[in-house]
């Protein structure tokens, strides 16, 4: 499923929530941001110019989706570790700070296979303190969360746009955002993959 | 390169976590082997003359076992996604990727060959040509073999489907491999051989790596 | 004409068992493709105008 | 775009084309097959097995032909996201698939009188039985995917790392001394040289001819086919969408 | 390291791989893997004590048949084996051909369990081959110069 006719800007500091039913785009749309996808048509900017390299681009976004990437062998700090150093980001007073913000602290040396559902998502969000970059893509980001830990994450993206940090997160919930733009994608009709269905 | 040196120890200390699933490998490669003297009988001037081919043949099928998981289990968990965004390029995560699997598969797999020879009679000229003709075509193997397993990533019957892509694109290295060992015992000399198969290797790790990397990026659009 | 008769162009020299198997089973197989290939593309076609059709009938 | 992406206007002339392709076909069996069963004389030294060879080679030159046709596509495909050229791969690899087994099998009958073997593992046909299991590995991958583009992509950079078979083929026979005979055509600075007498040559171009315009000729149908399969996908996948955009928004 | 610059660097890297491999296979081609010994080889070493193919010409005037049981000389024009076989001969075997006869060697007579004919390129009716002959442009076993063929 894709869309048609869509344009949007954002700021630094901004927010964009994207609204919509089941199957509007709302993930396939945020991981053509994320550089995951390749549109049809269309083009992505950055800065004003074209996204022309997609590596770099990765460089300064988060993509957290419905998949959390936690192995399961590994404990919550290696998780993080892991991903730290993947990415060239981060310092290990950043993975504490990450731990910290999403209550994983006292759990930071269990093994992430014990972990239950809600505990692994805040695992998958704490990357984003653990591994800082400007544009964070959130994927339905308050699923499995409970009220404490949705107060977290709603405190992390305000200090982030504080900072100058820009959010596109897609939800259909509660709002962890003050300010910000929505955009509805039930608005913009659905085509079917190929242009040329002659009927 | 952090993001490949990353991979690659989290991938060998995962490795070494999960040791139980590489054992599996090397117990199948000696099973199959050890079927042998079963099923054709333990004549010993029967035995040494298929030993060269049983032992490659049976290190092929164990690394077809262990390929599957190579990139299955970060597609299902979503740590494709993330690899895929390491803002470097995508060869260095099939690189280190498939460096991983040699060390974890390829490599248990040459340090038991010598071993299971013996119990097939192999002649004693033609242990240390086996070991070298394995140390070559066994990089062959882990790159073809990732190449099958990104591109089945996410099939019906991916376990089967792969077997059917990887198999015969294996033949010329199982040829080579075996021809070597047969010239070694034949008194004949395996350098050619050998270096078709170091030829081998280089040509796969030209191409492999590239046509992974794409294939990984589909699985993840 | 290579034959002097018309069993000796059965015969084909004696190799008549590997001749005629050969264009045997390259008619089979050029045949079996014509037809396989005929018969999905008139399944289609037909798939193709009942859809048209239920469209029309459903504006 | 280019012009020939555009489906509709790619089929026009496909199917303008077609009674041609099919007539010349007809034509060139018409001739092809009395010449090389009756009137072409037998090998000096095969006999008349050599009439084997008009099928053999013909089959073998359409699967080297195909594959190098699927290859070509699949970088379209893969570089300009060329929706034909996915099509076209696809609607040829069964018949790339049948030729190749084909060239197999009539090789296996001609090699048992005349070599004394069914089968040698020589180099040439080993890589000839790699090119068929690729063309069985290029079908099934194109086909096992519930998201059948995914299918087409997976296929596509199969296809382009297979084609690395296609020159080891042609050139087994000249880097491997074996009992396969070599290449009976070499291109030269004075065109095309043959160690064939002229009066086996022109059955086998006769043939050759033949079998080539019948995979085009049959490639025309199977676009056809294919489009129209695309097409019905396309419209079941609009009215599900259709039925999506209807529900209530969450 | 920008996008273009690793990618070009990739490349690089890729070719010169492949080059080397290639450049690796391509020579030792060139060594000439041995499918079949030739009669020299075989002569020269005590090779094919265990099951091995040697390859060269059936030596004219060499074949002896008593029913099923065959023997015959395969030279390569410098040096000469004799073979002992047993069996069903294919139809191209015949004097001054092309062979590859599988077996080993016993009490330096090579006993074959498998005869296999090879031949040449050349296609050409019966009476245009006989007309080669007799005008004696042509042997059998010998490429056929282009020319004379048209």
């Amino acid at each position: 499923m894709v869309f048609a006719g869509l344009g949007f800007e954002l700021a630094a500091g901004g927010a964009m929530v994207l609204r919509g039913p089941n199957g509007s785009g709302k993930t396939t749309l945020l991981r053509l941001m994320a550089g995951l996808a390749r549109p049809v048509a269309g083009r992505l900017l950055w800065s004003n110019a074209p996204v022309e390299d997609p590596e770099a681009l990765a460089r300064r976004l988060r993509f957290i989706g419905h998949q959390d990437a936690i192995k399961t062998a590994f404990t919550v700090r290696e998780n993080l570790a892991f991903w730290a150093a993947f990415w060239g980001t981060g310092e290990p007073a950043l993975i504490d700070r990450a731990m910290d913000t999403f209550g994983l602290a006292a759990l930071a040396d269990f093994p992430a296979r014990l972990l239950s559902a809600g505990q692994r998502h805040r695992l998958a969000l704490a990357r984003l303190i653990a591994s800082p970059v400007p544009l964070w893509l959130l994927d339905e980001p308050a699923n499995a969360l409970d009220d404490r830990s949705t107060g977290a994450l709603t405190n992390t993206i305000a200090e982030h746009r504080a900072r100058g940090g820009m959010v596109v997160l897609a939800s259909h919930g509660a709002d962890l955002v003050t300010g910000g733009t929505t955009l509805a994608l039930d608005n913009f009709t659905p085509t079917a993959a190929q242009q040329w269905v002659e009927l | 390169m952090s993001a490949f040196s990353a991979l690659l120890s989290r991938d060998l200390r995962l490795a070494l976590r999960q040791s139980a699933d590489s054992l599996t490998v090397i117990a199948f490669f000696a099973i199959a082997t050890v079927l042998f003297p079963f099923g054709v009988g333990p004549e010993a001037e029967v035995l040494s003359r298929i030993a060269a081919g049983v032992v490659w043949v049976a290190a092929l099928l164990a690394a077809l076992l262990s390929l599957d998981r190579v990139f299955v289990v970060d597609f299902e968990d979503g740590t494709l996604d993330q690899l895929i965004l390491n803002g470097q390029s995508t060869v260095l995560v099939v690189l280190a990727k498939v460096l991983a699997h040699w060390l974890t598969t390829g490599v248990p797999l040459i340090i038991m060959s010598p071993v299971l020879a013996v119990t097939l009679q192999l002649p004693s000229e033609g242990y240390g040509v086996l070991v070298l003709a394995l140390l070559l075509g066994t990089p062959t193997v882990s790159l073809i073999g990732a190449l099958g397993a990104a591109l089945v990533l996410g099939a019906r019957r991916g376990g089967v489907l792969l077997s059917l892509l990887v198999l015969p694109l294996y033949i010329p290295v199982l040829i080579f491999g075996t021809a070597a060992i047969e010239a070694t015992i034949t008194g004949m000399p395996s350098q050619p051989m050998l270096s078709i198969l170091a030829g081998l290797a280089l040509i796969a790790a030209a191409l492999c790596p590239f046509a992974t990397a794409a294939a990984l990026r589909q699985a993840a659009e | 004409m290579a034959f002097d008769s018309f069993a000796a162009f059965i015969d084909m020299g004696g190799y008549a068992a590997w001749v005629w198997t050969s264009y045997g089973l390259a008619a089979l197989a050029l045949g079996g493709i014509l037809i396989l290939t005929r018969r999905t593309l008139k399944a289609r076609e037909r798939e193709f105008e009942t859809l048209k059709a239920n469209r029309r009938g459903t504006p | 775009m280019h012009k020939f992406a555009n489906p509709t206007q790619f089929m026009r002339i496909a199917n303008a084309i077609y009674p041609w392709i099919a007539g010349l076909c007809l034509i060139l069996f018409a001739a092809a097959i009395p010449i090389a069963l009756v009137f072409s004389p037998p090998d000096y030294q095969q006999g008349e097995t050599v009439r084997i060879m008009y099928i053999h080679v013909s089959s073998a030159w359409l699967m080297m032909m195909i594959y190098g046709i699927i290859a070509a596509n699949s970088a379209m495909f893969l570089i300009w996201r060329h929706p034909m050229a996915n099509l076209a791969a696809r609607a040829s690899a069964p018949m790339g698939a049948t030729f190749c087994a084909l060239a197999l099998v009539t090789g296996m009958l001609w090699g048992q009188p005349m070599w004394g073997t069914f089968w040698v593992w020589d180099a040439r046909l080993t890589s000839t039985l790699i090119l068929f299991f690729l063309y069985i590995g290029y079908i099934a991958l194109s086909d096992a995917f519930e998201d059948s583009e995914r299918g087409d992509k997976a296929a596509a950079i199969l296809a382009l790392v297979g084609s690395i078979n296609v020159p080891i083929i042609h050139y087994s026979v000249e880097w491997w001394n074996t009992l396969h005979q070599p290449s009976i055509m070499k291109a030269s600075s004075e065109g095309i040289d043959s160690s064939v007498h002229p009066s086996l040559l022109l059955p086998l171009f006769l043939m050759m001819g033949a079998f080539t315009m019948f995979y085009f000729a049959l490639l025309v149908l199977r676009l056809r086919s294919e489009l129209l399969a695309a097409k019905i996908r396309n419209a079941r996948l609009s009215q599900i969408a259709g039925h999506a955009a209807a529900q209530p928004a969450e | 390291m920008t996008r273009k610059r690793r990618r070009l660097y990739f490349v690089l890297l890729g070719l010169l791989a492949l080059s080397g491999g290639l450049a690796l296979v391509l020579t030792a081609f060139e060594d000439n893997i041995v499918l079949f010994f030739s009669p020299t080889e075989v002569a020269a070493k005590p090779v094919c004590a265990q099951r091995c193919r040697i390859g060269g010409l059936v030596a004219n005037g060499s074949v002896v048949k008593e029913g099923e049981r065959v023997s015959f000389d395969v030279t390569d024009t410098v040096e000469t084996v004799s073979v002992k076989y047993v069996g069903i001969l294919p139809d191209l075997f015949r004097e001054g051909q092309g062979v590859v006869a599988e077996g080993k060697m016993t009490e330096g007579v090579f006993v074959a369990n498998n005869v296999l004919a090879k031949h040449d390129e050349n296609y050409m009716p019966p009476e245009v081959a006989d007309a080669l002959k007799k005008s004696g442009r042509w042997k059998e076993g010998e490429p056929v110069p282009a020319a004379v063929v048209h």
